[in-house]
């Protein structure tokens, strides 16, 4: 009973803060450019608007279209879970889940971009060969993370990677994540949401031909991805499980919001980079991951 | 004894070189028969005592490689109407060193190998390396079909100057049949070329090749 | 008696072939003498004779180790053949039958001599006897192949008839009174004199290897096996062959005796593992399927050399190749010459789609090739793991090494030719004519045959046999 | 009813399929699945018991005692052999009947039990001599079935390469037998980890069994062969014959003692293999072809996880190895599974349509929806993903390899990298299925053959449909599965009997259930939702794009080419383009395919040279007699100084 209580409260959390990040992001965006920006709940807004609206479909579309959106939400949904908060651990932790998490993640991209090929698009099919190539490389990345996180920590649970600090190295780490997150939430420099030239778009032009209730799930799943990529980082290099429960929330949510705003200051003041220059950016944050891990290695062996 | 064996033998040698340095065919066929004749009348001298089956296998082999077998092929040069000469692969002077050359190393060869005190004397084994050595040099050399023939005629005469060392130990039965045998192997031989002759209306050996990979 | 009615029974049908007046039932008497023949062989198998003391010929273990599958080849070949000269009734076979019978009585002999002479006069014999069946088909071709066998066979048979008066001089010398039989010369043992012991080895090894088709002496192999027709080839490859093996099988007896030992087998492994080469380089590209069994003989001459070098299981397991091999090629020669007959042509670049113009032999072609190249359960296979085994036992890597590399690359050569030659798309040519070989069951059982006779002796080796090959093995190297 | 039996009953089975293939396909078609049956309970019920069965009759074949047994790894092989086979049988009774192929039908069938026969034997071979026959024979079997349409010149190049390869890998199995035999005294076969000198033999039955899994640089025969073959024909040839490969390697490693570097070149090849296989994959625009790189791929991660178990067994701690034994294992299973099912698919797809060729195809899920969302399970299970079998193999490797990390063990460095590359090769994999079922059944037909096309019938759906459902049930219900990979583990390394559960698969089961189970309730809700809203169906958004047509769709080639261009050191691809000039281009094309760069660069140069050599050999042959003698005297002379050189004693 208390089991199920929490795993709806977390839900619940989850999914509710989930649309604040991208609000805050461009709230801090359009302060920097000096304008007034949208509200914050902007994207809250746009949800439920979104709901509510009839469907157009492709005649091209298979079910794929409907489900494929459906299957990523739940996905994203279910990795949450499996991320720890704190001290207060993750609802649903077991060896490995570390990995399971990963591939979650992978499964929700391949709904995704199925769901976009269906539509036969020329535009989409460019996004989504864009979408699984970098994911190559952000997924040597992550996993590059985790190696790190297993090192230190010696297990493969992520309630127990997460818990202690990323001690030496945890700069590289902290940095190597943060490319993996631009990179898998197609923030700039990878990709430019707000651009409207499809030739220049990644994950926007997946999601040309989606409207109403599945634009809605993916829009909602990509903000929750960037939560949920967002704490993973802030976990992995902040001694969280030291505090008390309140304190770790805390910390949690301040750095969580710093995230968000280091994210707004990039984009503002970053332009996206050409597209034969991402991989070269990706590599370089496998790379910072793969420096973490090495000094992690070093730090296990003393 | 082992004197005038020993001529023999010599002339016999002088004969496989005469046919590697004649030009002609019928002046080959002629230096094997002769080397034959001679051959064959060495068991004779050999055999201290008088045996009738040694005289039969001396009469045989005369008569064989003296007179059937260079008829033989006298008549098939004569049914090629071809002309006469020999064409060499190898020339004939080359040949000819070649033939003193293996006339040498037959000698050294025969001095290196032990032999029974009855045959120290003779030349028979460095004889028959020698003529077999010529029988090879023809073989390899020469182009025409009889001439080669000519040439398996002085290896195998070769051979027989090698038996003459057991002659008196074998029994005579194998002699006989070895004897047969060479007979009917050139028999053979004969009628091949002369089939063949028909068959590409030329006894040069160089038209057949159409055997090849 | 038996051994002497071996002989005997054979030659005696040869005379009546030679007087029988009537060419269309005259090959009958080929499979009555084959049934004959075999009967008496395998009796003799069953139950082996004393072997009469310093007796000129005898059925001996040796003999007994191989002659009952020249007597089974020739049976089978015979059924063929009578078949094969219905078909072929535009030409006279009386030389031919004839021939054949009288080349089975000198094996016999051949393969049953136990004086030096003797053996060489019958070996002699024998390839005399061999050339009125390679012209059976009377073209330009075949003659030109039987002069060259006759003038490169004669050479090397030659060379023998001087290594044996060599041998015979080396016990001569080393005070024999000149008895030439193999048991004489086996016991006579270190007393021969080395320097003739060493010549008369080289001489006839060059000589008995020539009638094997050892390189670089197999020259003659190609064109023979080429232009014979294809039962004539099944037994040239796995009789006349075989009694060459046989008789250098016998010399190293002696001076392995003597002491030679290790020179023998030196000799025989370089030989041996050079003629697999020679062959793997000639099969790898040679577009002419009935050459190409050719040279998969000389390629298992030298796995018969190799396998005669590798001490008493090697011996024994050679003696079992020449079983396997002998009958595999059977088929294979046999199903060649009916696929020659359909096609009317042997080179890749004329010969194509068989498997639709003459399938039943196509097909057996195919199996042979896959027998023949050791893919089990056929015999080859088991007889040449052994060797290999032999060869591993006794230490060669290398020479087994070699043997395997050689194996693999005729394998490419002959699989490469053979599945152009079944399945490759009929030239334009070949359709025009559309000559269809009615495949009778004449021309095909016999091929069916020895792909049985070759699963059996594979699968359920009898036990007789093994004992006789080991017997052979045990007295041609004593094992201390 | 004893293994023993049960075994009888389906040899039986087996061969009287052979006997009816040619007069009744009925006859076979029930004989064949009684025999694939009766091996499947055979081989449930030996692990179930964990008794091994051992069956020494005294009656003898080719001078050697048979010797059958089933142990654990018998068993675990002889299941997926099974399975697949019941289900090819099936599928081709359909696929490939006397009335589309008349002459080559009746034939494939007796072949094909002659595999499945002798593949069986191999299994359950302990006898190095009949283990070496039934090998050679089951090769050849394979040979005949690859090569089923002998009239085009590619099926035929393929299936000679296929032979050719298999010889070599057999003169090296030769060896292999011939000096265990030579060294251990006899045929038969068993543990004998305590002779060490047999070691080095684990060298040539790498080789030997590498070529025939599939290894990366010694796969050149895999991709046409699997390409080639008739479908059901590369289902099993891919999902069973290269895990004999594997089966050998395991048999081996288990019963004999191994080198020390063992373990670690078979990673090394293993890691090789897993991302080189998956980036060929990704070149290539034949949907067999791509399937059968995938293949390299697989094998590479089972070798990953067998090579780390046997670094493992080498220091004695079985641990993680046997973390990665289990999933490779486990690999060996789901392979099988997802491999076959997704040829079977693309046989379905080359039924209906008639070609391979990706780039002519296009949604085909309208005209085909079984084979479309089986084929796209198929994808999900392959590219790794939760909640499917192919994860959880994976994913026992990744612990393993995890567990060797945080162990600071020997492999730890090693773990680090082979980790890595796992990661990629899934990615890869990923995408490179995106691309499949993207192209293939998604979208718009892009010509008119994926057009006019009909779904197949039942016998050819319901194998598929066996296959999914076994590939869903070990995704989601992975414990059930456990005992089977413990039998056979013990019988890997009696050390690794009875070891606790080392991974907490009831909790992964029950995730994964969750997830299942909660995608399809989210899938039908947001349908509902959908239908609540309205739809209302226009044509894809062009961009305004006037004339938009079917052939504008990404295509398979374009779809690859970021990642394609990362790999073109090794891939080597061949481009041809003529791209748009002047202000109004008329002619532009671009053509792009992906060779077999190790059979291109390294052994066809090597083949032309042996053949040059060949060639100038032969010229010897020359029709000279002359010469003939010459070499007559040459071998006398050489006879002569070889027994006078090595001296007469």
């Amino acid at each position: 009973m208390i089991v199920a209580l929490d795993i709806i409260l977390r839900l619940a959390a989850w999914l509710l803060l989930a649309p604040l990040l991208p609000g805050i992001i461009n709230k801090v965006k359009a302060w920097v450019a000096g304008r007034r920006g949208p509200p914050v709940l902007q994207l809250y807004f746009d949800l439920a608007k979104l709901w509510r609206k009839s469907v157009v479909l492709s005649t091209a579309v298979s079910p794929a279209h409907v489900a494929g959106p459906a299957a990523a939400w739940i996905a994203i949904i279910t990795a949450a879970l499996l991320l720890p908060v704190g001290p207060a651990g993750a609802s649903c932790s077991f060896r490995g889940d570390a990995l399971l998490f990963v591939y979650l993640l992978a499964f929700a991209r391949f709904c995704i971009v199925l769901a976009a090929l269906d539509t036969g698009s020329a535009f989409e099919g460019m996004g989504v060969a864009r979408e699984v190539s970098y994911a190559v490389l952000a997924e040597a990345a992550i996993i590059t993370a985790l190696l790190t996180l297993c090192v230190q920590s010696g297990s493969v649970s992520l309630a127990t990677m997460l818990a202690p600090s990323a001690g030496a190295g945890a700069a590289l780490l902290a940095a190597g994540l943060f490319g993996v997150l631009l990179a898998e939430n197609c923030r700039v420099p990878f990709d430019d949401p707000n651009t409207h030239l499809e030739l220049t778009m990644i994950h926007e032009v997946m999601v040309l031909d989606h409207s109403g209730p599945p634009l809605a799930a993916i829009l909602h799943g990509a903000s929750l991805k960037l939560l949920l990529f967002a704490v993973l980082l802030t976990e992995a290099v902040l001694p969280l499980g030291k505090l008390s429960l309140l304190q770790a929330i805390g910390a949690l949510v301040a750095s969580v919001f710093v995230v968000a705003i280091a994210i707004g200051l990039v984009e503002s003041l970053l332009a996206r980079l050409a597209f034969r220059r991402v991989p070269l950016l990706l590599t370089t944050a496998f790379l910072f991951c793969l420096f973490a891990l090495l000094v992690a290695w070093k730090g296990g062996r003393l | 004894m082992s004197g005038t064996m020993n001529l023999l033998i010599g002339l016999a040698m002088g004969f496989s070189l005469l046919a590697l340095a004649s030009s002609r065919l019928p002046s080959v066929i002629r230096a094997a028969a002769f080397q034959g004749m001679i051959l064959g009348t060495l068991p004779l001298l050999l055999e201290e005592k008088f045996h009738w089956l040694v005289v039969a296998v001396a009469i045989g082999t005369i008569t064989v490689k003296g007179f059937i077998i260079p008829n033989l092929l006298r008549r098939a040069l004569r049914a090629a109407n071809i002309d006469r000469e020999v064409e060499p692969l190898i020339g004939f002077v080359p040949s000819l060193l070649l033939g003193a050359a293996a006339i040498i190393g037959a000698a050294a060869l025969g001095s290196e190998l032990p032999l029974r005190p009855e045959h120290a004397k003779t030349l028979l084994v460095p004889g028959s390396f020698a003529t077999v050595v010529c029988g090879f040099i023809l073989l390899m050399a020469r182009t025409k079909a009889i001439s080669q023939v000519c040439g398996y005629l002085i290896l195998e005469n070769g051979i027989y100057l090698f038996g003459l060392l057991l002659i008196n130990t074998t029994p005579l039965l194998v002699e006989a049949g070895i004897l047969l045998d060479l007979t009917v192997a050139v028999f053979v031989i004969g009628i091949i070329v002369d089939r063949i002759q028909r068959e590409f209306d030329t006894l040069d050996t160089r038209k057949l090749t159409s055997l090849r990979e | 008696m038996k051994e002497i009615l071996l002989i005997a029974l054979p030659l005696i049908f040869a005379a009546a072939a030679f007087a029988w007046p009537s060419e269309r039932t005259r090959p009958w008497l080929l499979p009555v003498a084959g049934v004959l023949h075999s009967v008496l062989a395998l009796w003799l198998l069953i139950d082996p004779p004393l072997l009469a003391a310093n007796a000129w010929f005898g059925f001996d273990p040796l003999a007994r180790a191989v002659l009952p599958m020249v007597s089974l080849l020739f049976l089978v070949c015979s059924i063929y053949g009578v078949a094969y000269l219905q078909i072929r009734a535009e030409r006279k076979n009386r030389i031919f039958v004839t021939a054949l019978l009288v080349m089975l009585g000198l094996l016999s002999l051949a393969l049953q001599a136990q004086n030096l002479g003797l053996l060489w006069v019958a070996a002699e014999a024998t390839t005399l006897v061999t050339v009125p069946l390679l012209h059976f088909n009377g073209t330009a071709r075949a003659f030109e192949a039987s002069w060259k066998y006759l003038l490169v066979g004669g050479t090397g048979i030659a060379l023998s008839l001087l290594g044996s008066f060599c041998l015979g001089y080396a016990s001569l010398h080393g005070g024999s009174s000149g008895d030439l039989t193999f048991t004489a010369l086996v016991a006579q043992g270190a007393a021969l004199t080395r320097p003739w012991l060493v010549t008369a080895w080289v001489l006839l090894l060059a000589g008995y290897g020539t009638k094997m088709g050892l390189a670089p002496m197999h020259t003659w192999k190609p064109d023979a096996y080429g232009e014979a027709p294809g039962m004539v080839g099944a037994l040239l490859a796995g009789g006349t062959t075989t009694m060459a093996f046989v008789a250098i099988l016998r010399v190293k007896q002696v001076v392995d005796a003597a002491g030679g030992g290790a020179m023998t087998e030196r000799t025989l492994l370089a030989f041996g593992l050079f003629s697999m080469l020679v062959a793997a380089l000639f099969l790898l590209t040679t577009p002419d399927f009935k050459r190409m069994l050719a040279y998969s003989s000389v390629e298992h001459m030298g796995i018969l050399a190799v396998g005669a070098a590798l001490g008493g299981a090697g011996i024994a397991a050679a003696l079992f190749h020449v079983w396997t091999n002998g009958l595999t090629k059977g088929a294979l020669f046999l199903s060649a010459g009916n696929i020659r007959r359909a096609a009317g042509a042997q080179t890749e670049d004329k010969v194509a789609g068989m498997a639709w113009r003459s399938p039943a032999s196509a097909r057996i072609f195919v199996v042979g090739i896959l027998a023949v190249t050791a893919c089990p359960p056929f015999g080859v296979f088991f007889s040449e793991l052994k060797i290999i085994l032999a060869g591993f036992q006794t230490n060669n890597f290398f020479a087994a090494t070699a043997f395997l590399g050689c194996l693999l690359f005729a394998f490419f050569g002959m699989s490469r030719l053979v599945f152009a030659i079944v399945d490759g798309r009929p030239r334009a040519a070949a359709r025009a004519t559309g000559k269809q070989l009615r495949e009778t069951p004449g021309v095909i059982v016999p091929p069916l045959l020895f792909l049985a006779l070759s699963l059996w002796l594979g699968l359920a080796t009898p036990p007789l046999l093994r004992e006789a090959w080991n017997a052979a093995a045990n007295i041609l190297l004593p094992t201390p | 009813m004893t293994p023993g039996w049960l075994l009888l009953i389906a040899g039986v089975g087996l061969v009287a399929g052979i006997f009816s293939a040619f007069k009744s396909p009925r006859v076979w078609l029930a004989a064949t699945l009684a025999g694939a049956v009766a091996v499947f309970v055979a081989a449930v019920c030996m692990l179930a018991s964990g008794v091994p069965w051992n069956w020494q009759p005294d009656f003898v074949i080719g001078g050697e005692k048979l010797h059958l047994q089933l142990d654990g790894i018998s068993a675990f092989f002889l299941i997926l052999l099974s399975v697949l086979g019941g289900a090819g049988t099936l599928y081709s009774s359909e696929y490939w009947t006397d009335k589309n192929h008349p002459a080559s039908a009746p034939a494939g069938r007796a072949w094909w039990n002659g595999l499945l026969l002798n593949m069986g034997l191999v299994l359950v071979c302990a006898n190095g001599l009949h283990f070496l026959i039934a090998w050679e024979i089951f090769t050849v079997c394979a040979y005949f079935l690859i090569t089923r349409e002998r009239q085009r010149p590619t099926a035929r190049a393929a299936g000679w390469l296929y032979l050719a390869a298999s010889h070599v890998a057999m003169i090296f199995l030769f060896a292999f037998f011939a000096l265990l035999a030579a060294r251990a005294g006899s045929w038969e076969l068993g543990p004998m980890r305590e002779h060490s000198e047999l070691a080095p033999l684990f060298w040539l039955a790498l080789v030997g069994f590498g070529i025939k899994a599939g290894i990366f640089p010694l796969h050149i025969w895999l991709p046409s062969a699997h390409a080639n073959a008739p479908s059901h024909v590369s289902a099993i040839l891919s999902g069973m014959a290269i895990k004999m490969g594997i089966y050998g390697l395991v048999r081996f490693t288990g019963w004999l003692p191994t080198p020390d570097s063992a373990g670690w070149v078979v990673a090394a090849l293993g890691v090789i293999s897993a991302v080189l296989g998956v980036a060929f994959a990704l070149g290539q625009h034949d949907l067999k072809r791509l399937l059968a790189y995938h293949s390299v791929e697989n094998i590479g991660i089972i070798l990953i996880g067998l090579g780390f178990a046997m670094i493992a067994a080498a220091h004695g701690n079985a641990a993680w190895g046997q973390l990665a034994l289990a999933g490779a294992l486990l690999h060996v299973w789901n392979h099988g599974l997802f491999k076959a099912l997704l040829f079977l698919g693309a046989g379905s797809v080359l039924h209906a349509t008639g070609t391979r060729e990706m780039s002519r195809l296009g949604g085909l899920w309208r005209a085909l929806p079984w084979t479309a969302s089986l084929f796209a399970l198929g994808a999900t299970a392959i590219a790794g993903l939760p909640p499917l079998n192919g994860f959880v193999s994976e994913w026992l490797v990744y612990l393993g390899l995890f567990d060797a990390i945080s162990a600071h063990g020997p492999a730890a460095f090693a773990a680090i990298f082979a980790a890595i590359a796992l990661g990629l090769t899934g990615a890869l994999a990923l995408a490179c299925f995106v691309k499949v079922c993207g192209v293939v059944f998604l979208g718009l037909p892009r010509s008119e053959i994926a057009e006019h096309v009909h779904e197949c019938g039942w016998r050819m759906r319901l194998p598929m449909l066996v296959l999914g459902a076994a590939c869903v049930t070990i995704g989601l219900a992975p414990i059930l599965f456990w005992p089977a990979l413990a039998t056979a583990s013990a019988a890997w390394q009696p050390e690794l009997a009875n070891v606790t559960l080392p991974a907490p698969l009831v909790t992964l089961g029950a995730f994964h259930l969750a997830l299942a189970a909660l995608v399809i309730l989210a899938g039908i809700f947001l349908w509902r939702r959908v239908q609540h809203n309205g739809v209302s169906r226009t044509g894809t958004w062009d961009c305004g794009y006037a004339a938009p047509t079917a052939r504008m769709q990404y295509t398979a080639g374009s779809f690859a080419g970021i990642i394609t261009g990362w790999f073109d050191w090794i891939l080597r691809p061949q481009r041809h383009a003529h791209l748009p000039k002047k202000l109004f281009p008329a002619q532009a094309d671009f053509e792009e395919h992906t060779p077999e760069t190790v059979l291109e660069n390294v052994v066809e140069p090597t083949a032309s040279l042996v053949m040059r050599v060949s060639t100038t050999v032969r010229q010897l042959q020359h029709g000279r007699v002359q010469s003939y003698i010459f070499y007559l005297l040459l071998g006398l002379v050489a006879l002569a100084i070889l027994a006078v050189m090595g001296g007469t004693k």
